[in-house]
């Protein structure tokens, strides 16, 4: 099995390496993938958007569509895990891994946490927010969101934050991010434009059009930041407890 | 200002020795939770070099899922399963 | 002036980070190495950020101080998060059982001195 | 000997995006332990990032942020120029596949998982031997 494996990786090696003779030098300017559709991005989206990240404006603008399915994707990926995880009735303990034997809590590990959360939080929402201006936007700030409330768990308990943060509220809010995306581009269609054209909304908020797509695409970026955030923690949470809910990493 | 491919070639390439020596340990290493942490500080490195390369918001998003939160769901996989792989 | 200051303090990070490292290495047991990594680590780390951070502030505005604040926000970060990491690490270890280094344990190199 | 050299830079990021991508390959094929499986198809996964952001690079260009950007827009705005900032196209694309990407990591996870709870265990071979019988 073993030097068939090797020799079929080393024939795959061996085609790869001879077609990236033709591909185009490594930080040429001139290179195809920089000079058909990303001069036109660069150029027109600070007039068009009003939004200086071009990362930010083409993920959420101009090809905001492609991004409504990522969304769903990460959406249908946490409900899968649900669905293949999730148990009502305890199983039989069987860890592996060296657990504490006391029942007390960690108080210093504990203190930490209830010190960094908050700014973790506050800086998630921060990255949301200011995604237009600098690094960041809906993804990163609805994982480091997540993130948070994972640090929470491994810190307390699984119990306790889900006691705070409930599975059904967890369900509800995967779907209102989706939700949020989508309703942002349909609302676009009864005011006459295409799907998630946001310059439909100028109208109705009585700005220009290209504040009015600045001010969609952080909508969207808060509809998105709302699944990633709930998709992450229910990942975490099924994934560390193999599905019972009661006691994680 | 401006960026050169050549003006730091050094740290890119002390950088991908780093994630080739990282990458074989995270696959040949027989104990899975040593896997899971070994794979969490690739990912971290493959972060480090896209900063070098002017894709801020991949590494931003790279810095938090990959060293972060697919870590963590490894690991707590990893609670769940006999630990130690036979290759 | 603020240069020399600055060199001062990443040299002396440089200098910690290199002592750390060394300590990482050489020490013998889990617990004398954690030791190292987790204060060593946070102290050359909030030196060298403090270098950029006074460096930031050379030609001083509104812009460069909103730089040099976030920089030491990320100190502060730094200064709780990264002992609280150690302890956890090392708290773990403690539960699970890991065997202190004692020189007791160690084989006699010269066996003609009898404590 | 400086042609030689010029075409090792010209080149040698996409080598080191293919060579990690063979890793992962060698992995996925020849491991029996379907985590290391699991942990091998990530490495395959971050090799195409990394192909796809050296695509993006540019030289002697800057972040794709524009500066200034505070100031507003119109007419007045200077033109950019579109050899200052890095292509943003690939960016976004391993933007969102890197979070896509966790997402189905769990979706892995959860199966293996799964597997583990009806065969007890997740060498390849021994649930190959538990299914015969």
């Amino acid at each position: 099995m073993k030097p068939l494996a090797l020799l079929f990786t080393l024939s795959v090696g061996v085609l790869l390496l001879a077609a990236s003779l033709d591909l185009p030098d490594w930080s040429d300017p001139a290179s195809p993938a920089s000079s058909h559709v990303s001069p036109y991005y660069i150029q027109e989206s600070l007039n068009q958007t009003s939004v200086p990240n071009l990362v930010s404006s083409v993920l959420a603008d101009y090809r905001s569509y492609d991004t409504m399915f990522e969304t769903v994707v990460i959406f249908c990926a946490g409900i899968t895990v649900l669905t293949i995880l999730r148990r009502t009735f305890r199983s039989k303990d069987k860890y592996i891994l060296p657990r504490p034997e006391r029942e007390d809590a960690d108080i210093i590990l504990q203190s930490a946490v209830r010190l960094l959360v908050p700014v973790m939080q506050v800086f998630a929402l921060y990255v949301i927010a200011h995604g237009h201006h600098s690094p960041g936007g809906g993804f990163q700030g609805g994982v480091i969101l997540g993130a948070s409330f994972i640090l929470l768990s491994i810190a307390y308990d699984l119990k306790t934050v889900l006691k705070r943060f409930k599975e059904n509220s967890i369900l509800f809010l995967s779907a209102v991010g989706v939700l949020i995306y989508a309703g942002i581009g349909i609302i676009c269609l009864f005011l006459g434009r295409n799907f998630l054209a946001y310059g439909a909304w100028a109208k109705l908020l009585g700005i220009t059009e290209q504040e009015a797509h600045s001010h969609g695409m952080l909508g969207v970026e808060i509809g998105v930041a709302i699944t990633v955030m709930v998709i992450m923690f229910s990942l975490y949470a099924d994934l560390s407890s193999s599905g019972d809910l009661d006691e994680g990493l | 200002m401006n960026w050169d491919a050549s003006s730091l070639w050094q740290f890119n390439v002390l950088l991908l020795i780093m994630l080739f020596i990282l990458a074989i340990a995270a696959i040949s290493i027989k104990d899975l939770v040593a896997s899971a942490v070994i794979f969490g500080a690739y990912s971290f490195i493959m972060c480090l070099l896209w900063t070098a390369m002017l894709a801020v918001d991949v590494a931003f998003t790279e810095a938090a899922v990959g060293a972060g939160v697919s870590t963590v769901l490894v690991l707590g996989t990893a609670l769940h399963i006999k630990r130690k792989s036979k290759d | 002036m603020l240069n020399i200051i600055i060199v001062i303090l990443m040299l002396l990070g440089l200098f910690f980070f290199f002592g750390t490292s060394v300590g990482l290495i050489h020490f013998p047991d889990f617990y004398s190495r954690m030791h190292a990594a987790g204060k060593g680590d946070t102290l050359s780390t909030a030196l060298i950020l403090t270098g950029l951070a006074l460096y930031h502030l050379q030609d001083f505005s509104l812009a460069t101080l909103l730089v040099s604040l976030k920089i030491m926000s990320i100190v502060l970060y730094i200064f709780i998060a990264s002992p609280t990491a150690t302890h956890a690490i090392m708290d773990a270890g403690f539960e699970s059982g890991v065997k202190h280094w004692s020189k007791a344990d160690q084989p006699d190199k010269n066996k003609g001195e009898v404590k | 000997m400086d042609d030689l050299l010029l075409f090792i830079i010209s080149k040698y990021n996409y080598w080191v995006a293919i060579i990690l991508l063979l890793i992962g390959l060698y992995g996925m094929i020849s491991k029996n332990n379907l985590l290391k499986k699991v942990i091998s198809m990530a490495i395959f996964q971050s090799a195409i990032f990394l192909f796809y952001i050296s695509i993006g690079t540019k030289q002697h260009a800057t972040i794709p942020i524009i500066e200034h950007g505070h100031n507003g827009y119109g007419a007045d705005h200077a033109v950019i120029d579109v050899a200052n900032y890095a292509n943003p196209l690939p960016h976004v694309l391993m933007l969102t596949a890197i979070v896509v990407g966790v997402a189905t990591l769990g979706v892995a996870l959860a199966v293996i998982q799964k597997i583990n709870q009806v065969h007890d265990t997740i060498e390849e071979d021994e649930i190959l031997r538990n299914m015969e019988e």
